[in-house]
């Protein structure tokens, strides 16, 4: 099936990818129900709908990683089954997986190098000098200047340079088709935008046709040319972007109204102070940072990827051992050496990435949702009707759709965990919570539904702290903004003053001064 | 009769339903395992009469027991994604030093003894791997050499004999005509089966082994549930040596020798990943069940000694090859 | 037992002794014996213990490091009769005297060697064994064994032995299971096996000490002593007292390994003093029975198990 | 001279640059262990003369050979996140095979079918984990019982004496004055070092013990390359059996008996993880080192045996704890 006898069949005859009435289950989901669409030359496809839709499991289909049971995959007129990646690739598709598939251990030259072996291009010698530099030209095709060594073990990584790393992995084959799975998930807004000049550089250039999932809609209005909605495994929609509207499309995924986004956040003047840190020092990336937190008030820190908000929030949270500074929560000052001592302090935090740290996904959602609880509750019996009265309540306050407490948490869309997340600290009623990128990965409904929460637990008087890549999430939400760049706190903006423009700004520049003088 | 059983759809929907549940409390890995074990029996009942008998069943029990209680610490071990290579000779310093305490002071002082030196060293060990960090398997390692030369060194590598007649109660008792060991094994087997399931230990001890940073950032001690567990194996060890012991009449210094890998198969062939997180106490309960009838069993039927090997090898391998081959047969 | 010494340089003399596996009783009766005669002289010679963990790889680099630590001899009681000719070129090659304690080599030079006959002992046991079962009226019954590793000369040894015995007397022997943990637990679950595999059992041979004292509590525990006659080899004051009780086991073949241990420093002894000692000692075996364990208590006293009585005082 | 040496910025720079680049080829384990090794080298140099002499470093050298070569393999297996139990058996059933070939049809032919039936032995386990995906735990365990089985079997137990005469020449031989064995374990270790730094296998075996998932969407043949260390262990099982008893100048059955607990030892004392994916072959040298002076030094002290066991534990314990203890300090 070489490219030449693909192409001898008449480029402009056939659709570069035609799905016919494919199904697929998994044990008792039908992720997919006889979904059928066209991929064009040169489109710029946007697959969206809920979590749980089956978007990945269509993009994973037409890569190639997953077979499906029954239907047709067309790839200019002819049919194709892949067996496996590796003739995909080799019949020109790319994709980038939502969930990340990196080796830990391995560095980010090698992790790329591994890609470009499946190609059958490389030699059995390695040379590591052209794998580094290989590395750094696929770095500065894009204008990533992240991170800077090659050498540097994956595991070493934060999630928004990971996910970078697997967009570079994608573009490294030069597929005709790159289908990428919620690449922006977790990104800042600077490495979107990157992305997208990167996309259009090559559909101009190369005449690459892209199929990307986002539940971002901005994003979907600004590169896509088509849109297809799937709902519950179903196609529900198939719009020209130009002729559609984002209140039209969000009704279509989620299949109801749902109200301004950015409006759910009623402020209000902010109570006493529940937390205060002081010159917490944690490493390179988190120096001699401070922050204070009201009762009913959110603290947005804001920042660029590698900015330190994570590592400032664990600093706190006694997640890393701590070499400076002092947390205080009410009258007592210290440093947390466990998030035990944290928790009882009244502090929750729900982590960054989900899958790792928030969840223990092979086990039970029940579980998971009373691990806290129980971890600092007193007595040793599972008192299981209690526990079962707890899960309950929490499943319906939050409205977290599930089939038993008893199924694993894995079975579960990405915004349905988080909430396992949220209801997991809720049980303890902790007076601060720590949210760090809370949406990540979300549908805009499930998205909508966070917000609202949030909001009713500042309402109750808790106190926020809110990291987040995506702007607009805390400029809506924020009482105050905390922008830090490149491990310190640059500059602290009120919300009324508080714009995309300004926070980029103060992020992205090398000193403070640089941005009051310009 | 028949025919309202049958009839009656309620009834068919009860034993369904009773039937989904028994599922969900086993793993598919223990369903077959189990089934490997009735295949094995059967074989052996084919093979030879004398399988099949209420002698052969106590000796069966008696044979179980050492390795059995053993194996219930150390399937909490692995749960939490470590291992322990030293039970055997944790045992065997334990039901030594207990001994030799019990020849001085009685039978009461040295069965403490031996209990308390038993979880002492399982304590140490936990303290290593769970607070200073280091690989379960190097420190266990390391105690495996420790505990044998430190019993050893006890009496100069000799048996130790001249117990109190009245120590040998604890292997010999029988309640009814129940053995007391089977009833200890049973007890204790309960007790870790509920704690594993019912109580909060439980849950910490799946949590850390799946995910030791979750369980961490929750507030999960998990530096003291995974110390725990060696602790729990410790006490264990010196229980099974306590018996086995007291049984014989004398304390072997070699009490144990080499048991290190058949433990930790029990564990492994009932289905507990040696990663952490996945398996659980039934699945054990079926491994010992195969070693100790397949042991049994290639003794009754006389088989050359140069032969046995091969075929305890063959089975082991041919267990797990089942379970793969159905869990393949079921996902195509 | 704390022969740790700096260096082997001092005028003492410094004789290592490589046996197989030092935790077992009766290598370490065989060492005590070296020991015991090594004391007689009064003089410095310092005893070093060296442990082979029943490997030969191991062996070949202890006896290695022992040369390099200036022996002035080896006494060794080898794992395999094949493992040995290695060691005694090293030994050659540095003209350092090697007394061969038990077991044997295939080849090579040694000063002299010690070795009681398993294979009589075990002959012994057995004629001993189907006397019993003739006059008990059990001739008909079947013999099992309880044997030591036949990878190995002795262990073929006991077993051929003991079969000689039973095929002259027409007794049928069914079945053998071989230890691999040489513990009492082992023997003890071995036994009940074989009662529970064999209805007509009324013969057992233990082909080493723990075997013995397995056996002896299984057969106790079920009361199955009145119905299976016991024979085994090697001993210790526990199997004697059983000998004594009357009813338990019935006898035993014992090996003299104290007596083994001061044949072969008597050997080395001599040839370092320039005489020739004899190239092969022949130590027999004791058969301790019933009848005769009162008259023969002191020679198991001094020659079997001496260490064992001094530990149980 | 001494002058311009330390006057030079551009010297400084350059040994700098040199250091730095060693640093980045060794991990901080590797340089933790070799500490330690060193030290223990220099308590023993200070408690006996005989320790620091070229005879004895031709002791060490061969006492390092058999576990050397075969922890080479185990390393590989382990990268993958593996784990091969039956090193030992796979070693003597290989050279028995060998030597009754041998006895049959001269030296070449035996040594080649002892190297085959290794490399055979080994990519069966090598199938059964990768292509069957059963629990290389389980795999190599029931190996270990059915290799000893076989060997035993080949020759009813016995060892297999009267090999020919230029057999000896593999573990004897000597080039100069450098032992044909070390040379034979330079050239493989220099070989799998430079295949698993410098080819893609290399980099498969990291990737697929570090995330298996991942290397095969990356297009790595996961299966094969997993089956290949299987495969490789296998092989140099059969090259270590076939120095050890060439210099034996007989085959026991029992070759390699109970090494399995040390082969791993040696790998993970080096600070290879048996989770798979991290470590590497310098570590397992040094692990190899330590376990191999330990040994040696103990019976150059003519320490009691009873006392070798907790010696060797300590120090095994002792010498990973250092890791641990730098490691902390470290990072406070
Ligand atoms: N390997 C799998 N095994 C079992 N169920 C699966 C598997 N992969 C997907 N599913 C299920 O199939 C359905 C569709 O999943 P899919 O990942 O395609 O959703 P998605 O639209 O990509 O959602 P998200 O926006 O959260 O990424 C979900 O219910 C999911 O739980
Ligand atoms: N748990 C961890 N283990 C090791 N390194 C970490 C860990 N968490 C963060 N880091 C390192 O710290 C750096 C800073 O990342 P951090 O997550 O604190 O930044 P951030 O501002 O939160 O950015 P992001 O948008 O990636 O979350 C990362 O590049 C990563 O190398
Ligand atoms: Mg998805
Ligand atoms: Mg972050």
């Amino acid at each position: 099936m070489s490219a030449v006898l693909l192409h001898s069949i008449g480029d402009d005859v056939y659709p570069l990818i035609e799905v016919k009435e494919i199904s697929k289950r998994f044990g008792g989901i039908q992720a997919l129900n006889n979904v059928s669409m066209t991929i064009e030359k040169g489109d710029t496809l946007a697959l969206v709908g809920e979590n749980g839709a089956g978007k990945s499991t269509l993009a994973k289909i037409i890569a190639g990683v997953q077979g499906y049971d029954s239907g047709e995959l067309l790839l200019e007129g002819r049919r194709v089954s892949f067996r496996d990646t590796n003739e995909a690739i080799d019949s020109g598709i790319g994709i980038v997986l939502q969930e990340f598939n990196l080796v830990p251990d391995l560095s980010i030259a090698e992790n790329l190098y591994l890609s470009d072996c499946a190609r059958g291009t490389t030699k059995t010698l390695l040379n590591r000098k052209d794998m580094r530099k290989r590395a750094l030209e696929l770095y500065s095709q894009i204008g990533w200047d992240l991170p800077v060594d090659p050498d540097i073990l994956v595991s070493n990584l934060s999630v928004a340079e990971q996910q970078i790393l697997e967009i570079l992995k994608g573009i490294a084959y030069e597929a005709r088709l790159l289908i990428l799975d919620e690449p922006t998930a977790a990104l800042s807004p600077r490495e979107v935008d990157k992305l997208f000049q990167l996309v259009r550089r090559l559909q101009k250039n190369h005449g690459t046709t892209v199929v990307f999932v986002t539940h971002k809609i901005e994003e979907i209005f600004e590169l896509s040319n088509r849109i297809v909605v799937l709902r519950d495994g179903e196609k529900t929609n198939d719009f020209v972007t130009a002729e559609t509207t984002p209140d039209e499309l969000i009704a279509s995924m989620v299949g109801r109204e749902i109200g301004d986004l950015f409006s759910i956040r009623k402020r209000r003047e902010p109570g006493e102070i529940l937390l205060q840190a002081q010159n917490v020092n944690n490493g390179p990336r988190c120096r001699g940072c401070d922050i204070t937190v009201r009762r009913g008030e959110i603290v947005g820190l804001s920042g660029l990827v590698g900015a330190g908000r994570t590592e400032f929030a664990r600093a706190i949270f006694g997640a890393d051992k701590l070499k400076e500074g002092a947390v205080s929560t009410g009258s007592r000052s210290q440093i947390f050496r466990s998030p035990r001592k944290a928790i009882q302090q009244g502090i929750g935090m729900l982590p960054e990435n989900r899958k790792s740290h928030g969840l223990i996904v092979n086990m039970s959602i029940q579980d998971n949702l009373l691990l806290a609880h129980y971890a600092l509750g007193s007595g040793m019996i599972l008192a299981k009707r209690e526990g079962d009265r707890i899960v309950r309540k929490r499943v319906d306050d939050l409205r977290i759709r599930i089939g038993e407490v008893s199924d694993p948490v894995d079975s579960l869309s990405g915004g349905n965990q988080q909430k396992v997340v949220f209801a997991k600290w809720l049980t303890l009623d902790p007076d601060i919570l720590i949210l760090d990128e809370p949406t990540r990965g979300i549908d805009i409904g499930a998205k909508y539904e966070i917000y609202t929460l949030i909001d009713q637990l500042v309402q109750e008087g808790k106190g926020i702290i809110l990291i987040s890549s995506e702007l607009p999430e805390i400029l809506a939400l924020s009482d105050r903004i905390l922008v830090m760049n490149s491990g310190t706190i640059v500059k602290e903006l009120d919300w009324s003053e508080a714009d995309e423009e300004k926070i980029i700004r103060y992020a992205s520049s090398a000193s403070t001064n640089e941005v009051e003088n310009s | 009769m028949k025919e309202t059983m049958y009839g009656s759809p309620n009834l068919i929907q009860k034993w369904k339903e009773k039937g989904n549940k028994l599922l969900s409390y086993t793993s598919q890995v223990e369903i077959v395992m189990t089934i490997a074990f009735i295949l094995l029996c059967l074989v052996l009942t084919i093979l030879t009469p004398r399988f099949l008998t209420i002698r052969n069943f106590r000796n069966l029990f008696w044979q179980a027991t050492f390795l059995g209680i053993i194996a219930i610490g150390q399937t909490l071990v692995i749960l939490t994604g470590g291992i322990d290579l030293s039970v055997g000779s944790n045992a065997a310093v334990a039901a030594m030093f207990g001994g030799i305490v019990m020849q001085q002071f009685g039978v009461i002082p040295g069965v403490v003894a031996m209990l308390l030196l038993g979880t002492l060293v399982g304590v140490i060990k936990g303290f290593l791997v769970a607070y200073a960090r280091l690989a379960a398997f190097i420190v266990t390692l390391g105690f495996l050499s420790i505990g044998r030369s430190a019993t050893y060194l006890l009496t100069d590598g000799r048996s130790l004999v001249g117990l109190p007649e009245a120590y040998r109660f604890f292997g010999n008792a029988e309640i009814g005509s129940v053995p007391l060991y089977l009833i200890v094994f049973i007890v204790l087997f309960g007790m870790a089966y509920f704690m594993l399931k019912q109580t909060k230990v439980g849950l910490y001890i799946y949590a850390i082994g799946s995910n030791e940073e979750a369980a961490h950032l929750s507030g999960v001690r998990v530096r003291f549930y995974t110390a725990l567990t060696y602790a729990i194996t410790g006490f264990l060890c010196a229980v099974s040596g306590l018996i086995l012991t007291s049984r014989l009449g004398a304390v072997d210094p070699d009490t144990g020798i080499n048991i290190e890998l058949n433990a930790i198969a029990a564990v492994v062939i009932g289905g507990t990943s040696l990663a952490g997180g996945k398996g659980g106490l039934l699945g054990t309960l079926i491994g010992i069940a195969i070693i100790t009838v397949l042991n049994n069993g290639l003794n009754l039927l006389g088989v050359s000694p140069f032969w046995q090997g091969a075929a305890v090898g063959v089975v082991i391998i041919f267990s797990v090859l089942l379970d793969s081959i159905i869990r393949q047969l079921k996902s195509t | 037992a704390g022969e740790q010494e700096a260096t082997g340089d001092s005028e003492g003399i410094t004789i290592a002794y490589v046996t197989p596996a030092l935790h077992v009783p009766f290598w370490k009766n065989v060492s005590d014996g070296i020991k015991q005669e090594a004391e007689k002289l009064g003089q410095k010679v310092t005893i070093i213990d060296s442990d082979s963990e029943l490997n030969a790889a191991t062996q070949l680099q202890n006896v290695q490091d022992l040369i390099q630590r200036g022996v002035d001899g080896i006494i060794i009681s080898p794992t395999d009769s094949a493992s040995c000719p290695p060691v005694l070129e090293l030994a050659k090659a540095d003209g350092i005297p090697v007394v061969i304690s038990d077991i044997g080599t295939d080849s090579g030079e040694y000063v002299s060697f010690i070795i009681s006959d398993n294979f009589e002992g075990a002959y012994q046991a057995g004629e001993y064994l189907a006397r019993i079962m003739k006059k008990k009226g059990w001739e008909n019954g079947d013999v099992a064994q309880i044997a030591i590793s036949q990878a190995r000369q002795n262990g073929r040894d006991r077993t051929a032995g003991f079969e000689k015995a039973m095929t002259e007397a027409g007794i049928n022997v069914v079945n053998l299971l071989q230890c691999n943990q040489y513990t009492r637990g082992e023997s003890f679950n071995f036994t009940q096996d074989l009662m529970a595999a064999h209805e007509n059992l009324h013969g057992l041979f233990t082909q080493h000490d723990e075997a013995n004292l397995g056996a002896l509590s299984a057969l106790e525990n079920t009361g199955d002593y009145k119905n299976i006659a016991h024979v085994g080899f090697d001993g210790s004051p526990e199997t004697v007292e059983a000998i004594k009780s009357g009813d338990r086991i019935a006898a035993a073949s014992m090996q003299q390994p104290v007596l083994m241990g001061r044949e072969s420093f008597k050997a080395m002894w001599k040839y370092l003093n320039g005489e020739t000692p004899e190239e092969r000692v022949l130590v027999p075996t004791i058969l301790v029975t019933r009848e005769n364990v009162l008259d023969v208590e002191d020679q198991l006293a001094d020659n079997v198990f001496p260490a064992e009585l001094e530990a149980q005082k």
